[in-house]
């Protein structure tokens, strides 16, 4: 967890020893760093195999088996996002150390979020991140950019209010900031002034569902992907949220399980809500980018599910659906990183508009054919990558005797199948604009980014040959940490 | 034994694949001559096993291989020839042989010869198919193949508007016909386990009398569609579009009697269920008047011949209704010969006449086409009955049955209809061949056939002449496997009042037909004359306005539904719900999307408002739970359980 | 290697798929008949392979997948699903070779490969998931194919297509996923494997609601009335082989799935709807002949026609007898021929007028006579003339349901005649009168390379009309199989009465011949 | 009289709600900061108050971590105000309405 920290502060010294170095050191740098921590994952999760869960520096610490998944697909798709910053074309946020340092501080920060149950640490480690997080955006540098960081930082900072005064609320009614501390209070006194307890819920909900974008908290969500960079966006539409769910997993499930009738259904109605609402959105939209937004959200709220089911097999789906999604969506963003020019030609309306793609698969069959199956995927076409987490997911809540939920889980899908179809449709079936030559679509390719939608592409087609693995290890930490 | 079966099985097919060689090329002689030499081997094979038969021997019965076989269900393709299949054979293969060489001169100058041999022999096959096969679905298959090849050959001039709308019409209506003979198939199966008829109606005796009724009149409703009955029978009149030899073979010797051919078939079922032959029989005998009546006032000279096919149909059905199968059989034996020989007789003046058929602008032919007159004036003497032609012996011994049955309406209605065929039978021979020359006014130039086509058509009228001699070496034979009933009239008296009567009468209609056309004042008829404009003239000339009434209430409604199915029902509605789920789901997200105004405060808006809603969800909830003993206690006083 | 024959018959076609990419333009074409005819070649050492007196699966294939979770990739083929996997790689053989000039061939063809895995990958599956994962996947090509290479709606057709056709699957996977959950609660272990969810006997309540679930999907599919919309559309603006390939095998995934699915594994459900699900067919069989008697795009008069065939062969299957399930199974292969054939010959004059609007012609018979013989031969197999492929499964499926209700076997019975009518009057109009039309005058008569494809399916129409024993006996001899399972597994009173129980009968039958 | 728990923890939810009003109404960017930082430090009272009434340091330590936060949300918020103020010369919130739908 201090391994970034550590490599953050070395990248920002060896810029004051000496400064204006290509950014590929930097780069090579950070997914040093990135590996270490990695590494060290590793050997965490290889002694909570052996003896549990461990509590550290002053018991505020906690390496439990979310901690571990949630932070193995935290810095994996730190790694893969990495390299995305060797572009083609010059981006300048690349060239200042900072970013990286940033960005090191921020994957910290998620970690610090995720590995403890103490509300204090969850608040540093979320804030850290955060501020990091708007800081990113807005170096991407275009006006977009910059108002997408405004909204997000000024929503951000409502959000963290809510926190800490429902913290507050939870701290007033048991005198503890630790969750297990909370839940054994309340459970003791049999949720005595469940009143309370609801109001500060109802605070916990706001600010994290502003972080997972459920609606109506995720207003932010297609702006700030759109201002922020491809590359930037696909990441934040998992990092961030994974991130968040665990702390929600830890915050809410006990009081799912703990029978307040109140909290199921409201989670039950932000789930429903949050899929079907950002599905239509998502069918209306002209960018690709902005409708990648909208489907990012609905699959937040599909995943959310699993907080309401809250069985071993609901939170495992949970991971491993976040697992496979990481591949696909950075997949996808990554294509449309690799096709963004400079400068808008003049048929296009925005950076990512439908239009531009259309009848690239005779200008650019191979990228046509990649972004396809990466598309496939997130409509939950099998066998890719997607499918297994829909399919496990949907049974989690078939088992949990959620009928009606798996139905509508699963017709969103149906509904998500448009807009996916949408752009294959345009890819496959337009003729190509005049004067679009294939060239467009890989623009901004480098070797490296060509490697990591490699890595993507073939996660997401052969994913059926790494579920099984997958299920049983994340199965076995999920249930060895009680949840 | 076997190798003739085959023979006679297969040699049309044989002759017919081998024409369709030729199909697409242009006219070539050995495509009618090598199918009509087959033919004439079958015939010949056919009469070994005739022989075979009346020398005592039993039924030749061979089992080819297996068709379908699943489930409990076994359908071989199996033949048999005994007694009743042999003399359809016989019947079917004299004809056919006759009309295949006949129609090598007919067709002389068709551009499409050899297409017309390959289905007309394709035609023989299929029908002798129906007559040998020994279960139900052979004769199904049969069925249906006479079908389609009476659906190629009535629209063998596909160029012809009617010849196409006449060859569908008739496919479409044995097609409804047949759907109850499946049905009866169904009933056969599903109730005796079997298709095969002689363990199908082995095992029938044991089951209840109503599943025999449907069985029977499903069977027989299969039946009406084929023999043209009513009201199925407007196809067969519009069927002589097609070439007169294929009207001689198939819709008046050979497929049009397949429905007789099968109640016969069936005997052992309908013998069990009376009052299905009561009905069979008054069906048929109100076919034969109606259909005669029709007769009466028609002027085209094909169409009256198939009226009096049609109307002799009835007669068979009578006697195969009243039991008397032997006798149907017989009578259509004898009709085959006499018909089929007068539509050909009709082909050579169609062919004098350069394809007119109104009798009306003919008239004093017999000059000009001696053999064709003497030919026809026979066919017709045995068609009306008289003494002692084969119509003679067959017709009359229908009549005796009826009597004897004790069905005396039926009785008169025969006798009467007798006299309207006679009557229209000569009506058409004296307008052909008698009066004036009136063709004259149309510039024709008549001229004999061929002499090999006057030749072909000899043995038919011998066996219209004689054939009523075999009647008794006949009896001997079919009633091995059909109800022997003799029929006697008991007192001898009585018997000759009876068959002297009927020759008078009809002699005297006859007669009358002789006088009203014969002479030299018929004027070809312009719709003014007086007679034309009776009602009853118009309405039979109309053929009773049914296929104006089938045209007006069932095809032109079908029409009209299925377009409004297609565009109302399947476009605006089945397919518009399915379009409207998804423009009500695209819209919802067009109206709301006014949410994400893109502008700060309101997004802020939004997220306080959320949390305010959830708020006082929550607070409303818990004050619910905190104060929930209350609550309860009022829901209890007001009654809420 | 024989060991692996299906894994050797899904995956050879796609693999040879991906080396087309490398294949130069103008040979691929070629490629594309050489892989696609070792595929029928290998298809037909199956057939030669398969025994036809054992009734289970056959030639079994098991690779764990996420035994985790009780997907495993488990193949195998019985009588059922036999013949329609060599009908698929036959139609995709003389597809290609059949293929007339189009845009980037390339593609087409390569795309065809990957379809053709898909398809036979769905009727050798034993795992619903592993059918399922086949299912879907078999959406995507159709979707390009009908997407690029369609008429001037294609875009909406395909859509439309694929979006009605996903969203009635994911149901079918909820119903998939419920099945699955009721397994592990009776068995403690978790399995997609068809075969173990066919020991597995559930209470009534659940077999209906599973039905429904299952029912959307395959209903969707077939497409049964009301969900038939999509079918026109794809079928009026799909080119010509992919109009082919679908109405031959893509539609009878929905059928056959009926077999594999829903009558084993839900008996008393599917007694329960027995009389429902035979109205619609009924509505399917009437509505849709008359819809087609409508039309005057002589495309869509086929395409309607395949819905109403689809209805008999729905109503052979709800027989739940031998006769009715054999038929209808007999028929699919029938109709898959047969309006194959006549797609094939809607494309050969499509190819020459570039319309398919049957008042554009008339007098066809003069112009093209061959033509006009061939489509004269499947016509009448399509209205189901004895000695014809389609009439065996008619006539089954029809004799079969009669055991079930005599009315509704009337009223079904109507389709031979209402078949007549759409087809009789589409070929008066397009072949008979004269010829009006000046651009008809000189068309060319079939060519080569059309009757390259055409012959076979004559010669297939007629031999099997007259001599069916080979293909009925294998599927006879599976169904019996499922007929029985079904009467054992059956616990209303009704379906044990409904569904008849082969073995009882055979030892009544013996016993009949011991007492003669 | 005596000042308890209560009163402090009335007066915390006043000013978060002042600060939440505060967040709605502003158009002015400036302002909408310090209306989150009434809302952060209304919660600080809070926090201050039940660690006193609690007798434990952690609801301080969070006071304190909150305050930290804040400042740091401060700096970000302000580096992002000057930017844009610098591009468009106002700090209007309806001016940042480019991307919306």
């Amino acid at each position: 967890m201090l391994i970034p920290i550590i490599g953050a502060l070395l990248i920002i010294t060896i810029d004051i020893i000496k400064g204006g170095l290509h950014k590929t050191l930097y780069v090579g740098l950070s997914l040093l760093f990135l590996l270490m921590d990695f590494g060290a994952l590793l050997d965490a999760s290889g002694v909570f195999a052996q003896n549990g869960t461990v509590m550290g520096v002053f018991d505020v610490m906690m390496i439990d088996g979310l901690a571990i998944l949630s932070q193995f697909i935290i810095v994996g798709a730190s790694m893969l996002f990495i390299p995305l910053a060797l572009t083609h074309k010059r981006f300048h946020e690349f060239s200042y150390p900072e970013f990286f340092a940033l960005f090191l501080f921020m994957i910290a920060g998620f970690q610090f979020m995720v590995a403890t149950d103490n509300l204090i640490l969850v608040f540093v480690g979320l804030e850290t991140s955060s501020l990091a997080l708007y800081t990113l955006i807005a170096m991407h540098n275009r006006d977009k950019s910059f108002e997408a960081a405004v909204k997000y930082f000024t929503m951000g900072a409502l959000a963290a209010g809510f926190y800490s005064f429902g913290a507050m609320i939870f701290y007033a009614l048991t005198g503890s900031v630790e969750i297990n501390q909370i839940a054994s209070v309340l459970t003791a006194n049999k949720f005595e002034d469940m009143g309370f307890v609801l109001v500060a819920v109802v605070f916990m909900l706001a600010s994290f569902g502003f972080k997972l974008s459920l609606v109506p908290f995720h207003t932010w969500a297609p702006d700030v992907y759109e201002g922020a960079s491809a590359a930037m966006a696909g990441f934040m539409s998992i990092v961030p949220k994974i991130a968040a769910f665990i702390v929600v997993m830890r915050l809410f499930e006990f009081l799912v399980n703990s029978g307040v009738v109140w909290l199921e259904i409201v989670i039950y109605a932000f789930v429903v809500v949050t899929m079907t609402a950002a599905n239509i959105w998502a069918l209306i939209q002209t960018d690709v980018k902005r409708m990648l937004a909208y489907s990012s959200v609905s699959h937040a709220g599909f995943v959310m599910a699993a907080v309401l089911i809250g069985t071993t097999q609901a939170n495992s789906a949970l991971f491993l659906y976040w697992a496979l999604f990481t591949f696909t969506n950075l997949g996808s963003f990554s294509m449309l990183w690799i096709s963004r020019q400079k400068h808008l030609p003049a048929y296009q309306s925005s950076d990512h508009s439908y239009d531009k793609f259309a009848g690239m698969i005779q200008t650019a069959p191979m990228a046509a054919v990649i972004m396809a199956v990466f598309m496939l995927s997130l409509a939950g076409i099998p066998p890719f990558a997607l499918f297994w987490g829909k399919v496990y997911m949907i049974s989690s809540a078939v088992n949990a005797d959620y009928k009606v939920l798996a139905l509508i889980m699963a017709l969103n899908s149906a509904i998500a199948g448009y807009y996916y179809l949408k752009l294959i449709v345009y890819m496959f079936m337009r003729e190509p604009i005049v004067g679009s030559n294939g060239h467009v679509y890989v623009a901004n390719a480098t070797l490296s980014l060509k490697t990591i939608i490699g890595f993507a592409a073939i996660g997401t087609i052969f994913a059926l040959i790494a579920v099984n693995p997958l299920l049983e290890f994340i199965t076995s930490f999920v249930h060895a940490s009680g949840f | 034994m076997e190798f003739y079966l085959y023979l006679a099985l297969f040699a049309p097919l044989a002759g017919s694949l081998f024409a369709s060689l030729f199909g697409a090329s242009k006219k070539n002689l050995i495509a009618g001559l090598v199918p009509s030499l087959l033919l004439f081997t079958s015939f010949v094979s056919s009469t070994i096993l005739l022989v075979h038969i009346l020398s005592g021997g039993e039924a030749v019965h061979v089992e080819m291989m297996t068709w379908m076989a699943t489930g409990d269900l076994y359908i071989p393709f199996g033949f048999l020839v005994d007694e009743v299949s042999v003399t359809m054979m016989m019947v079917v293969t004299i004809v056919s042989t006759v009309v295949h060489f006949y129609s090598i001169g007919y067709m002389d100058h068709d551009k499409a010869f050899n297409r017309f041999f390959a289905w007309l022999s394709a035609f023989v096959f299929s029908m002798m198919v129906l007559v040998m096969s020994d279960n139900f679905a052979g004769l199904f298959i049969g069925w249906e193949g006479v079908g389609l090849c009476s659906w190629a050959l009535i629209g063998f001039w596909y160029h012809k508007e009617s010849a196409t709308w006449a060859a569908n019409e008739a496919f479409i209506m044995n097609r409804i016909a047949d759907l109850g003979m499946l049905i009866g198939i169904f009933l056969v199966y599903w109730n005796t386990g079997t298709l095969q008829y002689n363990e199908a109606f082995a095992a029938m005796p044991s089951l209840e009398t109503d599943v025999l009724v449907w069985t029977g009149i499903f069977l027989f409703i299969g039946a009406m569609g084929k023999s043209a009955q009513f009201p199925l029978h407007t196809w067969l009149a519009d069927a002589m579009e097609g070439p007169t030899p294929v009207s001689a073979l198939i819709h008046a010797a050979t497929m049009v009697t397949a429905g007789v051919y099968l109640v016969v078939r069936a005997n052992p079922l309908y013998d069990m269920i009376p009052e299905v032959g009561i009905f069979i029989a008054s069906l048929g005998a109100f076919v034969a008047l109606f259909a005669a009546s029709m007769a009466l006032v028609n002027r085209d000279m094909k169409r009256i011949i198939a009226y009096s096919t049609l109307s002799q149909l009835g007669y068979m059905f009578v006697a195969a209704g009243l039991g008397a199968y032997w006798v149907a059989l017989f009578h259509l034996m004898a009709h085959a010969f006499f018909k089929a020989l007068l539509f050909l007789g009709a082909g050579n003046v169609m062919h004098a006449m350069h394809d007119e058929l109104d009798p009306f602008k003919m008239g004093g032919l017999k000059k000009a086409m001696k053999w064709t007159f003497i030919m026809m004036t026979l066919a017709s003497v045995a068609l009306a009955g008289i003494f002692p032609l084969a119509g003679f012996f067959s017709k009359d011994l229908i009549l005796e049955v009826a009597f004897i049955e004790h069905h005396y309406v039926i009785y008169s209605v025969l006798l009467f209809t007798a006299g309207l065929t006679a009557f229209y039978s000569f009506r058409l021979v004296a307008l052909i061949f008698h009066g004036e020359e009136r063709y004259k006014l149309f510039g024709v130039h008549p001229h004999e056939a061929y002499k090999f086509m006057l030749i072909a058509m000899s043995p038919l009228l011998l066996l219209a002449i004689i054939a009523g001699a075999f009647k008794m070496t006949y009896f001997e034979m079919v009633t091995a496997v059909l109800p022997a009933t003799e029929y006697h009239v008991h007192s001898a008296m009585t018997y000759w009042i009876m068959t002297i009567g009927t020759q008078l009468f009809v002699i005297l209609a006859i007669a009358y037909a002789y006088k009203k056309y014969a002479n030299s004042n018929v004027k070809v008829p312009d719709g003014t004359s007086k007679m034309e404009n009776r009602l009853c003239y118009k309405i039979l000339s109309n053929q009773y306005y049914i296929p104006y009434f089938y045209e007006e209430y069932l095809v032109k409604p079908y029409r009209e539904l299925s377009a409004v199915f297609w565009k109302q029902v399947d476009l605006k509605v089945v397919d518009a719900t399915v379009d409207g789920i998804a423009n009500i789901i695209y819209t919802t997200g067009e109206k709301t999307r006014g949410m994400q105004s893109g502008n700060l405060s309101t997004m802020l808006k939004w997220m306080v408002v959320g949390t305010v809603a959830l708020l006082t969800l929550a607070v409303v909830f818990g004050l619910a739970v905190r104060y929930s003993v209350e609550i309860n206690a009022i829901l209890s006083a007001l009654g809420v359980k | 290697m024989f060991d692996h024959i299906l894994s050797i018959l899904i995956f050879f076609p796609a693999l040879a798929g991906l080396f087309g990419f490398v294949i130069q333009k103008d040979s691929v074409r070629a490629y594309g008949v050489a892989v696609a005819a070792i595929e029928f070649a290998l298809s037909l050492w199956l057939w030669y392979a398969f025994d036809a007196n054992v009734s289970g699966m056959q030639f079994m294939e098991f690779l764990p997948l996420v035994p985790a979770f009780g997907i495993n990739y488990i193949l195998g083929v019985d009588g059922v699903s036999l013949f329609i996997i060599i009908l698929a790689s036959f139609f995709t053989m003389i597809g290609i070779a059949s293929l007339s000039d189009t845009k980037n061939e390339k593609n087409m063809i390569i795309t065809l490969l990957f379809l053709q895995m898909t398809m036979v990958g769905v009727f050798a599956a034993l795992d619903a998931i592993v059918f399922y994962i086949f299912w879907e996947l078999s959406l995507v090509p159709m979707l390009y194919i009908i997407g690029a290479w369609g008429g001037p709606l294609r875009i909406y057709a395909s859509v439309k297509f694929f979006l009605y056709t996903f969203a009635g699957s994911l149901v079918m996977l909820v119903g998939m996923l419920f099945m699955a959950y009721y397994f592990y609660q009776a068995t403690g272990t978790w399995s997609f494997a068809i075969l173990d969810w066919y020991r597995l006997i559930l209470p009534e309540t659940f077999q209906l609601w599973l039905f429904v679930a299952f029912f959307i999907g395959f209903a969707i599919k077939v497409p049964m009335f009301p969900f038939h919309t999509w079918l026109p559309y794809a079928h009026g603006q799909a080119p010509t082989i992919g109009s082919v390939i679908l109405a031959a095998i893509l539609l009878k995934m929905g059928t056959y799935a009926f077999i594999r699915f829903s009558l084993p594994m839900f008996p008393d459900a599917s007694v329960f709807f027995m009389f429902p699900i035979a109205v619609i067919a009924i509505i399917m069989i009437i509505y849709t002949a008359m819809v087609a008697y409508a039309q005057e795009d002589i495309k869509q008069v086929v395409a309607y026609s395949s819905i109403s065939h689809m209805g008999v062969i729905i109503l052979g299957t709800f027989a739940l007898n031998v006769e009715g399930i054999t038929g209808s199974v007999f028929l699919m292969i029938a109709h898959g021929v047969v309006s194959g054939a006549l797609f094939l010959l809607v494309g050969v004059i499509y190819d020459r007028r570039h319309t398919k609007m049957m008042s554009e012609f008339g007098g066809l018979a003069q112009v093209m006579p061959r033509y006009a013989t061939v489509f004269g031969l499947m016509l009448m197999a399509s209205v189901g003339l004895p000695l014809t492929i389609n009439f065996v499964g008619e006539f089954l499926s029809l004799l079969g349901f009669y055991k079930q209700s005599h009315i509704l076997t009337l009223l079904a019975g109507v389709a031979i005649i209402v078949g007549a009518i759409y087809m009789l009057a589409a070929y008066k109009r397009m072949f008979f009168g004269n010829v009006t039309n000046e651009k008809n005058k000189n068309l060319p008569d079939v060519n080569t390379r059309e009757w390259l494809a055409l012959i076979p399916l004559a010669i297939i129409t007629v031999w099997l009309g007259v001599y069916p024993k080979p293909v009925l006996e294998p599927i006879n001899n599976s169904v019996e199989s499922i007929v029985q399972l079904m009467h054992e597994k059956s616990i209303t009173a009704e379906a044990k009465e409904r569904i008849p129980n082969l073995i009882k009968d055979a030892e009544a039958a013996t016993s009949a011949q011991e007492a003669h | 009289m005596e000042i308890t728990l209560n009163h402090y923890l009335v007066l915390s939810t006043i000013l978060f709600a002042i600060g939440l009003v505060g967040v709605m109404r502003r158009k002015n960017l400036l302002m909408l900061f310090f209306a989150t930082e009434i809302l952060l430090n209304s919660v600080n009272i809070a926090f201050a108050a039940i660690s006193h009434f609690y007798g434990d340091l952690t609801g301080q330590m969070f006071a304190f971590f909150v305050i930290a936060i804040a400042a740091s949300e401060v700096a970000v918020g302000l580096g992002l105000l000057i930017v844009w103020h610098k591009r468009h010369g106002n700090i209007d919130l309806d001016t940042m309405s480019t991307m919306r739908g």
